[in-house]
């Protein structure tokens, strides 16, 4: 009844604590991540009984390959959304990025050394302007980014009219849509990146002060972490990631458009979720949201491959993501109890 | 003192003080640079231009009270226009259709409130869920623009009554229904439930009851924000409302209402639609180039937030002043 | 049944009247809640309990804290139910004997009263059955009369409480500058404050509720702005903007309000303690959980955290756990000065015999601590001297030695007759 | 006066806001009032090639020489909301329009707005997209009936059978359904095509290449794909997986997409291309329309004109080495323009005003006046689609431009 009665019986006794049950051993947050990988790997079989010529390796290429810009977009909307907060300029950047990468590059390889930090510049540059927004005049991050993209849109459109007039460097070209060893590059880009996204959240002393700052903004303000920084840095890696994504997308079309990262937007958001983060902050693992990210691409490729309506593939999408939230999120406390 | 205070209790914060000084000044601005603005026609004109969005921004509030987000609306306002294209022809149509974009509305709101406020799911993705959904069900409603809204709807909503604007009477209605929930016991306990859910809990409101109903009334403001929408573009089309959801955000959030929940209130949001409805009229009497009217639409975005959020800081400033 | 809870259930936001008579305010026309007639309502209500300082339209949040769980009682018992439930009533009450007559009042009535605390004389005083539970299990059950203190301080942790705490000898440091030394704070709710911390001191600070100590406190880490006065660390003039800084220097605040402002409730209690230090954890940023292991063993054996506890969820611990794991963090900081704000609030008895403990081992080791309780017997027992505050004032400088309850009591109720002058030239 | 002030100083609060100094002074240009007539450019959606193509085609010829001195011309972008538009096209009518060029979002939605203009005797023309607006003047490729030729003459490159991939354009839009039913009437009178998968690719390349990549993973041995936009994406993924065996294919005309259509070794592989999909240049062409319309010049006996559908087969792409559509020419060598360049935006014959230049950037081509326009030809009257009570031809679904192969009984 008093709250610190029922803490008090769920603490473990002092005496005889010696192996936690089974539950307490799997970390908790992992759980909703696992579900999700699990709903993904049934999506894909189930494809492959509904076509039983296609390959089973094929299938999860395509579904790999096809979500390696949300799988990257989604870290730092992922790092937005560990703090509390929302990163929705993310369409912008990504289109922006794309833009940029064409123009400067002109079609010829040698420029990437130098066009591809100065767009991925640009990209953190406007995670710099959300975070300071965000960090030090206040603003709510829904509408710091929000404006922001809006602006920045605005801004990209009156520079460039929409439309990169120059072709993507083909080396770009080749990252994307080239194999190693029989294995699609982006698969390896995936693998490294979600180590490095992982490493960076979970095992560096940068990411505990962001979970930190994420689930007690106050405690963190005693404690004195510089949460303005830390606020700055995480919409800087969103911004940047963004940009990263731009880059793999212009290289993927081979072309760009300033609108081509719109339709990335509610998915970043909607794998960080499924994935097992709270939008109040301060939980959630990048695994989760890889999990999410793979899930809604598997989701995607299931639905392409059924030939249904529009109006029912919508009604299907959206029952099956209420679904993987509903598996995952009973799971997700029973194990927390 | 007295003022204030009554303001206070109808849920007018000071933000949305701040948002009706804004809308005043853009209207005065957009006045002065364009002729017929201050006539019956311009004045109609910029209402219907205003109310379907008002409508929508006043029911997402509800949700945002409760501090739970909602993206299901532009779902729900295109089944709703669909609907409305598809049955509103005969004699009763219109009202035939009215309830039943109310009803549509209210079992989105339902399916969103039972699986945030009872299953206790994260509102972000589930209304992402829903919203996708419900844009499926519109599609498979009409396959494409077409359908036809009775003219009774069509005209009765956009014209004038008793010299009113009908827009105009339908945005009273939404506030006054809105200042009456303010002060009822649902009013009071979304609040409550949006400020701190435990000790809402603790003081023995039901959370979860509110929680759904907050969704139920948002998914009826929805459909109605579908009625006039269809009434003002007199046909049914499936992708009407794209590209509406963060219009209808940002009308919250001008309108002074908190998106952590618990603070502002509908009267905000509605001058929030007016505020990006008149400001797409200013900017284009200014005659800011095309290319970068978005650039001013996010800027006077976020100055109007700074703005809205100065009175929050003052008092806490003045006081340590004191 | 109505619950009086320790962790006020008060909606911050909306007005007293309505607090009280949530969920099912009264309506007229059949809907609308009669503001008006609640507020009208509330003042005589409030007023029949005792309370008239309280006005029935301000929003809880204006309250300070005393007055809020005043709020929650009078809410609890004005409904009248057969059993009132009262968790830790007192912990954040300074007038004890208010709510004292009260339950006499309603137990005259015939209610029955569930009442928890953690205070020996409380429950001797009103209790006629005492049930002792300790780790979610009962463990006595006895008519309070037939018991001894003895025998309630045995079963509720196996030693006694503060009153039975060997009092050892001072280990103030006299020679040596003194660790924190503030001259002349002004600032919101801070009226020209000036005390002196040595090493090796416990300094106690005593108040009503409201009387500045929370801002005082807030002050001194930078929380909160001074508008003048200087505050030297060690002999060094330091300007402690921000609580970085003050960390920076070696001052640590263990904050009020333990739910936000101590605890990270998302992470494990290991995480929660190795913030301070988790650089020294992380070489080159990567993080070894060994490293980090090792750092927090060395402090929760300090503070007595169970070990089995650190990879648990922080929510999970009782609340005198939580308090363990922030004074390790605490520690962990390198604390050369800790703030310690009502560190006791809402921990039971054994996690009480072990925070006086650390105190103790940690001004022993030459670190110095400002103190501020709402038990007076903590700060009689355990401080070398005491600052009792009144209206943003110090108003007592009283020494060890002379040290009562009563003392302060009359002190921080501005009964000093110089104290009362100088406020009212205030005035 | 006071009013004057007022406004001065909101509008330095703006500025202050900006505080792009740049931006602002290139934004807030004020609009000379010499010229007699006052034109509207409302884009609905700007952002991809299509649109921008379109409307610096239109942006370039408003300032070529007549018309730089007959108009006073000014683009709105609305974005996809029909709200947004009704607003911007009530804003343009009011402001004393006497021509709006428009690309409608909603077929239907904007009929309301567009009688309110036509009442005050505002010229409302519908480019690209069309409305059923009675009053209004519909400018665009309707009745080249792109979703039958288009489908019977894959039909009759796939010899009548094979494994068919149908990418859609953006679901719940008229031209999309139009198109499909000419095309999914087309196909289905071949039972040797078979249809193995649809998906929507909102005429966006980089969802469509994803699409395909899925389908491609899940059908192999896909011999055809259709699609109205997003062809170059749709092709992409065919040669990133499929690069040894490529398909019989329709659709938009990308620049990199014509050169590879007409590339030998490429035919070779299987690679049978059309590209013929609406093309930007629509835009520009019912902007002259539109002009003669408003000068007097040109007397439209119907609301619905034609603009002729491109239609350039794999066997007809001929390079060019200028800037322009001359000599029959139709796709730019590769590096001059990016692959995603939609040729379509330049039309030899009825637009010899513009140039590349001029559709990359929006400047008018140097030394270039307007040329009177051929005759223009009427359109298909599709019910629903760009009018309300009219009939249709009994053909609609039937190809005009390609002869059928016999279907098999």
């Amino acid at each position: 009844m008093a709250p610190r009665v029922t803490a008090a019986t769920t603490e473990p006794s002092s005496e005889g604590q010696s192996t936690p049950p089974i539950h307490r051993r799997i970390n908790p947050e992992l759980v909703p991540g696992l579900m999700v990988l699990v709903c993904a790997i049934v999506l894909i079989a189930a494809s492959k009984l509904m076509n039983p010529g296609a390959g089973f390796t094929q299938e999860l290429a395509a579904v790999l390959g096809t979500s390696i810009f949300l799988v990257v977009a989604s870290f730092g909307q992922g790092l937005t959304i560990l703090l509390g907060g929302i990163d929705l300029s993310i369409g912008v950047v990504i289109g922006i990025a794309a833009m940029m990468i064409s123009v400067l590059t002109d079609g010829r390889d040698a420029t990437l050394p130098w066009a591809v930090p100065v767009t991925l510049a640009v990209g953190a540059a406007i995670g710099v302007v959300n975070g300071v927004g965000i960090a030090l005049a206040k603003v709510p991050p829904f509408i710091m980014t929000l404006a922001s993209g809006i602006t920045f849109y605005g801004a990209g459109l009156g520079f460039t009219s929409g439309l990169a007039q120059e072709p993507v460097a083909p080396a770009l070209e080749r990252l994307m849509n080239g194999h190693w060893f029989g294995v699609p590059i982006p698969i390896f880009l995936i693998i490294a990146f979600v180590i490095a996204a992982t490493v960076f959240q979970n095992g560096t002393s940068v990411g505990r002060k962001l979970y930190a700052i994420g689930s007690s903004p106050g405690a963190a303000r005693v404690l004195g972490l510089p949460i303005g920084g830390l606020t700055v840095l995480a919409y800087t890696l969103s911004g940047l990631c963004a940009a990263i994504a731009g880059l793999f997308l212009a290289g993927y079309s081979s072309a760009a458009t300033l609108d081509m990262g719109g339709p990335l937007l509610l998915p970043t958001i909607a794998a960080v979720v499924i994935g097992g983060a709270s939008v109040m902050g301060g939980r959630g693992i990048y695994l989760g949201t890889f999990a999410g990210a793979l899930f809604l691409s598997a989701l995607e490729t299931i639905i392409t491959v059924l030939s249904l309506s529009q109006g029912l593939r919508d009604i299907i999408e959206g029952a099956i993501i209420v679904g993987a939230l509903l598996a995952q999120g009973e799971r997700w406390n029973w194990f927390r109890r | 003192m007295r003022i204030a205070e009554r303001l206070r209790r109808l849920q007018i914060s000071a933000g949305a003080a701040v948002a009706v000084l804004l809308y005043v000044l853009m209207y005065l601005v957009y006045a002065a640079n364009e002729s017929g603005v201050l006539s019956q026609f311009g004045i109609t004109n910029l209402l219907n231009d205003t109310v379907v969005l008002a409508v929508a921004a006043a029911g997402l509030t509800l949700t945002v009270l409760t501090a739970e987000f909602d993206l299901s609306g532009i779902g729900v306002i295109a089944i709703a226009n669909v609907v409305v294209a598809t049955t509103s022809a005969g004699p009763a149509g219109w009202l035939v259709s009215l309830f039943g974009v109310l009803a549509i509305g209210a079992a989105v709101g339902l399916l969103n409130g039972w699986l945030v406020g009872v299953l206790r799911m994260q509102s972000l993705a589930v209304t992402i869920g829903t919203m996708i959904a419900c844009e499926g069900v519109a599609l498979l409603i009409l396959a494409a623009p077409g359908g036809q809204v009775a003219d009774s709807i069509a005209n009765g909503l956009t014209g004038d009554l008793l010299g009113l604007p009908v827009a105009a009477l339908i945005i009273l209605g939404v506030l006054l229904l809105w200042f009456l929930l303010a002060v009822t016991r649902l009013g009071i306990a979304l609040y409550a439930v949006g400020t701190d859910e435990t000790a809402a809990r603790l003081s023995g409101l039901a959370v979860r009851r509110t929680k759904l109903l907050a969704f139920v009334l948002a998914g009826m403001a929805y459909g109605l924000a579908g009625y006039m929408l269809s009434a003002q573009t007199g046909s049914g089309d499936p992708r009407a409302s794209d590209g509406f959801l963060l219009f209808m955000y940002a009308s919250v959030a001008i309108g002074g209402t908190s998106l952590m929940g618990g603070r502002g209130g509908v009267f905000g949001s509605v001058i929030g639609a007016g505020i990006l409805t008149v400001m797409q009229k200013m900017l284009f009497a200014l005659g800011a180039a095309s290319f970068y009217t978005d650039v001013f639409s996010g800027l006077i975005m976020l100055v109007a937030i700074l703005i809205g959020t100065l009175p929050r800081v003052m008092p806490r400033l003045r006081r340590s002043v004191a | 049944m109505a619950t009086a809870f320790q962790e006020l259930s008060l909606v911050p936001t909306m007005s007293v009247a309505l607090n009280l008579f949530l969920p099912r305010p009264a309506v007229r026309f059949a809907v609308l809640v009669a503001r008006r007639r609640l507020e009208r309502e509330a003042k005589t209500l409030l007023a029949e309990y005792g309370i008239t300082e309280i006005d029935p339209a301000a929003p809880v949040a204006d309250l300070p804290l005393g007055q809020r769980q005043r709020l929650e009682i009078v809410r609890a018992m004005f409904r009248r139910p057969r059993l009132l439930l009262l968790d830790e009533p007192t912990a954040a009450l300074s007038d004890r004997d208010w709510l004292f007559a009260l339950i006499a009042r309603v137990l005259a009535e015939g209610t029955s009263v569930l009442y928890i605390s953690h205070k020996l004389d409380e429950i001797r005083r009103l209790c006629s059955r005492c049930i002792i539970l300790r780790n979610g299990s009962k463990v006595l059950d006895r008519a309070v009369a037939d018991m001894s203190d003895d025998e309630i301080f045995r079963n509720m942790a196996g030693r006694s409480a503060v009153e039975r705490f060997l009092a050892t000898p001072s280990s103030v440091r006299m020679e040596v500058p003194p660790a924190m030394r503030a001259a002349n704070l002004i600032g919101e709710g801070v009226d020209d404050i000036s005390f002196s911390l040595q090493p090796g001191e416990i300094l106690g600070v005593a108040g009503l509720e409201g009387h500045g100590q929370s801002r005082l406190f807030k002050s001194l880490v930078g929380l909160q702005p001074l508008r003048s006065g200087r505050i030297e660390v060690s002999g060094t003039q330091r300007a402690l903007r921000s609580p970085r800084a003050a960390r920076a220097a070696g001052i640590i605040l263990v904050p009020e309000e333990r739910k936000s402002e101590g605890i990270f409730k998302d992470l494990t209690t290991i995480a929660n303690i190795s913030l301070p230090a988790i650089e020294r954890a992380s070489p080159g940023y990567l993080l070894s959980r060994r490293r980090e292991r090792m750092l927090v063993r060395r402090v929760t054996a300090e503070v007595d955290l169970p070990e089995q506890y650190l990879p648990l969820g922080v929510t999970a611990l009782s609340g005198g756990n939580q308090q363990k794991a922030v004074l390790g963090r605490a520690l962990m900081a390198g604390a050369r000065c800790l703030l310690l704000f009502d560190p006791t609030r809402g921990v039971d008895v054994g996690a009480k015999q072990s925070i006086y403990r650390v105190m103790r081992d940690f001004v022993e080791g030459g670190g110095a601590i400002l103190f501020y309780s709402t038990e007076l017997d903590e700060l009689v027992h355990l401080c070398d001297r005491c600052l009792v505050l009144y209206r943003n004032r110090v108003v007592g400088d009283v020494h060890r030695a002379a040290l009562t309850q009563e003392q302060i009591l009359s002190l921080a109720a501005g009964h000093d007759p110089g104290a009362t002058r100088t406020t009212l030239v205030k005035a | 006066m006071k009013k004057r002030g007022f406004k001065r100083l909101l509008q330095r609060l703006i500025f202050g806001a900006a505080s792009l100094g740049a931006a602002a002074a290139m934004a807030l240009s004020v609009p000379a009032e010499a010229a007699p007539y006052k034109v509207f450019l409302d884009l609905s959606y700007s952002g991809n090639v299509w649109q921008t193509e379109a409307a610096n085609g239109i942006k370039a010829l408003a300032e070529t020489p007549p018309y730089d001195k007959e108009v006073t011309f000014k683009t709105v972008i609305s974005g996809t909301d029909v709200q947004h538009q009704i607003s911007d096209l009530q804003s343009m009518i009011a402001a004393g329009a006497n021509a709006i060029l428009f690309y409608p979002v909603s077929g239907t939605g904007l009929n309301r707005v567009i009688e309110q203009g036509c009442r005050r005797h505002v010229l409302m023309v519908a480019y690209d997209s069309s409305v059923t607006a009675p009053c209004a003047y519909n400018v665009n490729s309707l009745g080249g009936r792109y979703g039958a030729n288009s489908a019977q003459w894959m039909v009759n490159q796939m010899g009548g059978k094979g494994e068919l991939v149908i990418n859609h354009g953006v679901a719940g839009t008229a031209l999309t359904n139009l198109m499909d039913r000419q095309a999914l009437d087309v196909f289905h009178k071949y039972p040797g095509i078979r249809i193995v998968a649809q998906f929507y690719g909102n005429w966006n390349d980089a969802l469509s290449q994803e699409g395909i990549s899925r389908i491609l993973a899940a059908h192999p041995n896909i011999d055809a794909i259709w699609t109205v936009d997003g062809t170059w994406g749709s092709f992409q993924a065919v040669m990133q997986h499929r690069p040894s065996r490529l398909v019989v294919i329709a659709g938009q005309s990308n620049n990199g997409y014509r050169l590879a259509i007409g590339d030998p070794a490429l035919q070779e592989k299987g690679l049978k291309g059309l590209s013929a999909s609406f093309g930007p240049a629509d835009g520009p062409y019912a902007f002259k329309v539109m002009m003669e319309i408003l000068t007097g010049e040109l007397k439209p006996t119907e609301h619905n004109i034609a603009y002729p559908l491109p239609w350039v087969p794999y066997d007809k792409v001929k390079l060019c080495t200028g800037l322009s559509f001359v000599n029959g020419c139709n796709v730019f060598p590769p590096g001059k323009v990016p692959p995603l360049f939609i040729d379509t935006a330049l039309n030899g014959e009825l637009l010899p005003e513009l140039n590349l230049t001029a559709v990359e950037n929006g400047t008018p081509v140097p030394g270039a006046t307007i040329q009177k326009l051929p005759p223009v030809q009427y359109s298909d009257n599709l019910p629903g689609v760009n009018c309300e009570e009219c009939k249709a031809p009994s053909d609609w679904l039937q190809p005009n431009r390609v002869t059928p192969i016999p279907a098999p009984k």
